[in-house]
């Protein structure tokens, strides 16, 4: 016999989320539509689910947004990751921010992402905004050479010294693999 | 209390005094659980500054993860905690879900649950533990490791290995639970329930422990937030927060369970946090034995690609699921898609990124311990030195989940 | 979401409770001398057998084998390579990278990997982990450098005693 | 023939050297050490759910100690460089010195008129407050306080040991060490005071032969003189100068072989000593037997104290520094002073 769910106490958020449904869209694209009239800076929203949202915005007014977010109620840093695409010769740095204190909020992730060019690999840190972002952008910029402008303690973190002169996960960086076939046996 | 009277600055005739005020290196030793290094500038007994030198173990997965197979990453993904491995595993395994649109018949999800409960349970002896030894406590540490023996032997009575046990593919479980391994859980849960109350009283209540631990490496609920406290170390400063409720995955929607917040935030706030989660995955499991709906372990959409014959070999007669040739490599849709899992170390977020070749394009793997690099920092500072070790255990801090 | 309860753990300090679990701890460590737990294998003398599904050393069954090299592909540790042997495409082992995951067993098509509970096994160099497909063919077996009879006993979980040791023949 | 036997007889049970060298002394007491360091990895291991050493012989891996002590003896001595090697080699000797030195003021039973071995001794070693002979190295009148004034010396050579290695580990260890050994002094000294005052005496013979035990009389003095001995000889919970996790091993650290063996040696024979001294003065010693069976009682309390002490590692874990001097100066304090004025109480009620 399996319990059905409405017999559970209908504070199952699971529940919630469905009633919100209804009523309006999910509480989530009110708030950052809501936040995108409020910013006059060209920035897009894109609402995937009730749980994931992903704004797009240029690198320059990336703190602008930040603080716009932190406002509503996001207020930690998930993670700081960045995507390396050789054919356009960008990176694509991606921070995924949620909320501890919100109960509606912390049942989402916003990506925040952002293009930086290869030949002008800097962003402005988003340190000030989160602190929970200082490992991510230490990471990023040890293994992408993505510098964060204003980051207060931007070293190396994983690599030892003297791991010199390339960026590890840069798709430049190749790593040899094995076939499947052995000519001669052991 | 007054500042301490520093020893060596006190005038003293021509005596040529060492000063104590240089760096001092903790390590690099391997303090229990994977090597680290801390660098601490130090001011008579207090810590100016403590700075984690990481990485003495950093196996680059996001790299390997590049030129692997969707099926490699799964041995590869879990290496970083072995002992919390099935978390791990489950952390990736939602992601490749999301992006292939797989479905996973109920009684699967309920066996991850399962699994992913006792390894909560195995998880948190091992991390009193260490924090036992830290302070000296030798018999906590032994404990911690004989109790969590048993939950590991159940462990592999239900997966085939004791630590790394792969046990979560995409669309489902690879072995089924027996009769005799739901006794053997049963026999479990009464050995622990038994245990608790033995624990508490030389371990928990000893007043030794407690003046150890009582406001030692205080965190407020604002630096907390602030800082991206993660799992225990989070509750353990007053903030509600579990993924096992705010996204439940597996079967968590469908158990019910409390989450233990404390409010004082010190390192013997999450010392309870962790003996509290201990006794509240004690009940989940219960009621997984108790509710677990029949029915096969492996999403249709791969179990009709298993010959019969097989089947009834391995599956009808000892429940073991075995693949059809699909998994050897196989291209999920393009698509990117972000997971995260409620680990006993806390929040585990996977961010996987498929080009629709049989490698991913990008894999994103942030463990708990990998975000309590900074909240260790600053706790770190001010503190007194003897309290670094005390302030190291009760973060359950684990340096090759930290590395990657 | 449900009523947030924060707990507090009881800060009460005064010195007889803290005297009554001095002596509350000790009388533990006294009851725990005089009935220990213990349940260390005295390992070379005693042997474990593990359970039936425990992913140990793998075997492989050659004429069974059609050489398909699914378990080439799905080996995650680059272990398991194919190789030509007396005509026949067959696959050879290297068990100094093999992660005992279990995943050749499983996908191979014809059953023609077994795994079989040996876990204990020791090696005088790298190049012995490598097993051509004949060495790969027969049970791994290792007798115990050990004078006198090895007693094989099976792990079984007790309510008191944690982990118990049955004799297992 | 006979009377050269009668002379060698006459030599090895003088009380001086008897005491000193064979019975409660080095060899007796060294045996007893290797023996309490076995018991202790052992009652450890059964508290901890596994077996300890058991290998090297069939009963319980005894042997085991054997091998080690033997083993760090014959180790090679490595003298650091940027270190006074004199002062180096010296070092470890002192604490294990002081820590066996005060024996000598202890007093192990009393000597009756005839009809036990010591009797020959009667007349040199006669104390007229117990009226009868005392078996002790250096029998006085003040032994209760002689014995601790030697002890005190102990942390001082700890600290010279600490200095003389030139280690930063030793360093903060030896700091720790002077801070504690104000601590527990006090503790001690004031126990003392208030057993003193309440037996009207000195001497540790007089307050055994009064046959009211110490922790009757003022169990107060009796806990605070323990937890004093378990800060002195630093065992469990106030295992702070040695702390493994973060000092690697105090004072102790650069020595290896020989030297090691003397360095922590020294702490266990605190231990034994200070077990002796609790044993006579709150447990009654030898009171109804006298003579060497009454020492052997005696031996046989100190043993108890010894290994349930050396117990408490399986119990306890480390204060800190600050910790151990706070609960000393705050909460064992007002207990010692307690105990003085229940010794005063008593001692004006019971004038003999």
């Amino acid at each position: 016999m399996s319990a059905q769910p409405e017999a559970k106490p209908p504070q199952v958020p699971q529940q919630q989320a469905q009633q919100a449904q209804q009523k309006q869209e999910s509480s989530l694209s009110r708030k950052l539509n809501e936040m995108r009239t409020r910013l006059n800076v060209p920035v897009n929203v894109k609402v995937e689910s009730e749980r994931r949202a992903t704004i797009e915005v240029d690198k320059s007014n990336l703190p602008a947004v930040a603080m716009a977010l932190r406002s509503i109620g996001f207020d930690h840093v998930k993670t700081v990751t960045a995507i390396d695409y050789p054919e356009t010769e960008t990176f694509e740095v991606l921070y995924h921010v949620s909320s501890y204190t919100d109960f509606e909020l912390a049942k989402t992730i916003v990506t925040l992402r952002t293009k930086v060019s290869y030949k002008d690999p800097t962003l402005p840190s988003l340190y000030p905004v989160w602190e929970s972002a200082w490992t991510g952008e230490r990471e990023t910029y040890e293994m992408f050479g993505v510098r964060f402008e204003g980051h207060p303690d931007l070293r190396r973190l994983f690599l030892d010294e003297d791991f010199e002169g390339v960026y590890p996960m840069r798709k430049s960086y190749k790593v040899k693999t094995e076939g499947l076939f052995v000519d001669r046996p052991a | 209390m007054t500042a301490q009277p520093n020893v060596f600055t006190m005038d003293t005739t021509q005596i040529d005094i060492i000063p104590i005020e240089g760096e001092l290196n903790v390590g690099p030793q391997h303090p229990g659980s994977g090597h680290m290094r801390i660098y601490v500038k130090l001011n008579g007994d207090i810590m100016e500054k403590a700075e984690l030198d990481v990485g003495y173990v950093h196996r680059s997965v996001e790299k390997l993860a590049e030129v692997r197979n969707y099926m490699h990453l799964i041995p590869l993904v879990e290496r970083p905690a072995i002992l919390d491995s099935i978390h791990m595993n489950l952390g990736y395994i939602l992601a490749l879900e999301k992006i292939m649109g797989v479905d996973v018949p109920d009684r699967a999800q309920y066996l991850r649950s399962l699994a992913a409960e006792i390894n909560r349970i195995a998880s948190h002896l091992y991390g009193t533990g260490i924090l036992a030894v830290f302070i000296g406590h030798s018999t906590g540490f032994m404990w911690g490791f004989g109790d969590r023996e048993v939950w590991v032997e159940v462990l592999q009575a239900l997966t085939g290995a004791r630590v790394t046990n792969s046990y979560i593919v995409p669309g489902g479980v690879r072995r089924d639970l027996t009769p005799a391994i739901k006794e053997m859980i049963e026999k479990a849960i009464r050995y622990q329930r038994k245990r608790i109350p033995e624990w508490k009283r030389i371990f928990l209540n000893n007043p030794n422990i407690r003046a150890r631990l009582e406001n030692v490496g205080v965190m407020s609920k604002e630096q907390a937030i602030a800082w991206g406290a993660v799992g225990p170390n989070l509750r353990g400063s007053g903030v509600y927060y579990d993924v096992r409720k705010f996204e439940p995955y597996a079967a968590y929607d469908r158990l019910d369970f409390e989450i233990p917040v404390y409010k004082e935030g010190d390192a013997y706030a999450r010392v309870h946090v962790r003996f509290d989660e201990i006794e509240e995955s004690i009940k989940i499991i219960e009621q997984i034995i108790k509710e677990i709906p029949q029915g096969n372990i492996l999403s249709d959409r791969f179990f009709k690609q298993i010959p019969p014959t097989r089947l009834k070999k391995h599956y009808e007669t000892h429940g073991k699921i075995v693949f059809p040739g699909y998994y050897a490599s196989f291209r999920p849709p393009k698509g990117e898609a972000i997971s995260r899992v409620e680990a006993a170390r806390g929040e585990l977020v996977f961010y996987l990124n498929s080009d629709g070749s049989p490698k991913p394009y990008r894999l994103r793997m942030i463990t708990p311990s990998y975000r309590t690099i900074y909240v260790f920092e600053q706790l770190a500072k001010g503190a007194r030195y003897a309290d670094l070790v005390a302030i190291y255990g009760s973060l359950d801090y684990f340096p090759p989940e930290a590395d990657r | 979401m449900d009523q947030v309860k924060i707990r507090e753990y009881d800060k009460n300090k005064n010195p007889f409770r803290l005297f009554g679990a001095h002596v509350a701890a000790i009388g533990e460590g006294i009851k725990h001398a005089i009935k220990p737990k213990t349940i260390t294998l005295k390992y070379p003398d005693v042997s474990m057998t593990l359970p039936t599904n425990y992913r140990g050393m793998i075997r492989l069954y050659k004429d069974v084998c059609i050489g398909c090299s699914l378990c080439a592909m799905i080996c995650p540790a680059d272990a398991m390579k194919m190789t030509t042997w007396e005509g026949k495409k067959l696959p050879q082992i290297n068990f100094g990278r093999c992660v005992f995951c279990g995943f050749c067993v499983d996908v191979c098509p014809v059953d023609a990997l077994k795994e079989t509970r040996v876990h204990d096994a020791a090696f005088q160099s790298r190049r012995e982990l490598v097993f051509n497909p004949d060495k790969f063919n027969q049970d791994f077996d290792q007798t115990l450098p050990v004078k006198g009879t090895v007693r094989k006993v099976r792990a079984v979980i007790d309510e008191n005693k944690g982990i118990r040791y049955v004799p297992d023949e | 023939m006979m009377d050269i036997l009668q002379d060698i007889k006459y030599v090895i049970f003088y009380p001086s050297f008897f005491v000193m060298i064979i019975f409660p002394g080095l060899l007796v007491g060294g045996l007893f050490i290797l023996f309490v360091i076995w018991f202790e990895r052992k009652i450890a291991a059964r508290v901890q759910m596994r077996v300890g050493p058991y290998y090297v012989s069939r009963f319980g891996g005894i042997a085991q100690l054997l091998a080690d002590a033997i083993r760090v003896a014959l180790q090679e001595i490595i003298i650091p460089a940027g270190v006074n090697p004199t002062l180096y080699v010296i070092a470890p000797i002192f604490p294990l010195l002081f820590a066996f030195l005060p024996l000598a003021f202890l007093p192990i039973g009393v000597i009756p008129e005839q009809g036990s071995v010591f009797s020959a001794y009667y007349r040199s070693f006669f104390d007229p407050s117990v009226g009868m002979g005392v078996i002790a190295a250096l029998p006085t009148e003040y032994s209760l306080i002689a014995v601790l004034a030697v002890e005190a010396a102990y942390p001082i050579f700890i600290i010279l040991q600490a200095w003389a290695t030139n280690n930063r580990f030793a360093l903060v260890g030896a700091v720790r060490e002077a801070y504690l050994s104000v601590a527990y002094d006090v503790l001690i000294l004031m126990s003392v005071i208030a057993i003193a005052v309440e037996y009207h005496t000195l001497d540790v013979a007089e307050v055994v032969q009064s046959g009211i035990p110490g922790i009757v009389a003022n169990p107060l003095a009796a806990f605070v003189f323990f937890v004093g001995l378990i800060m002195a000889t630093s065992r469990f919970p106030f295992e702070i100068v040695e702390a493994e996790s973060e000092l690697v091993t105090g004072p102790a650290t650069e020595y290896s072989g020989l030297l090691f063996l003397f360095s922590m040696g020294g702490s266990y024979f605190g231990t034994y000593v200070y077990a002796l001294y609790f044993a006579a003065v709150f447990l009654g010693g030898w009171y109804p037997l006298s003579g060497f069976p009454g020492a052997v009682i005696l031996f046989l309390k100190a043993a108890i104290i010894v290994l349930f002490s050396v117990f408490l590692r399986s119990v306890y874990g480390r204060y800190r520094i600050d910790q151990a001097l706070r609960n000393s100066w705050r909460l064992l304090l007002p207990v010692a002073l307690a105990s003085i004025v229940l010794g005063i109480v008593g001692g004006w009620l019971w004038i003999r």
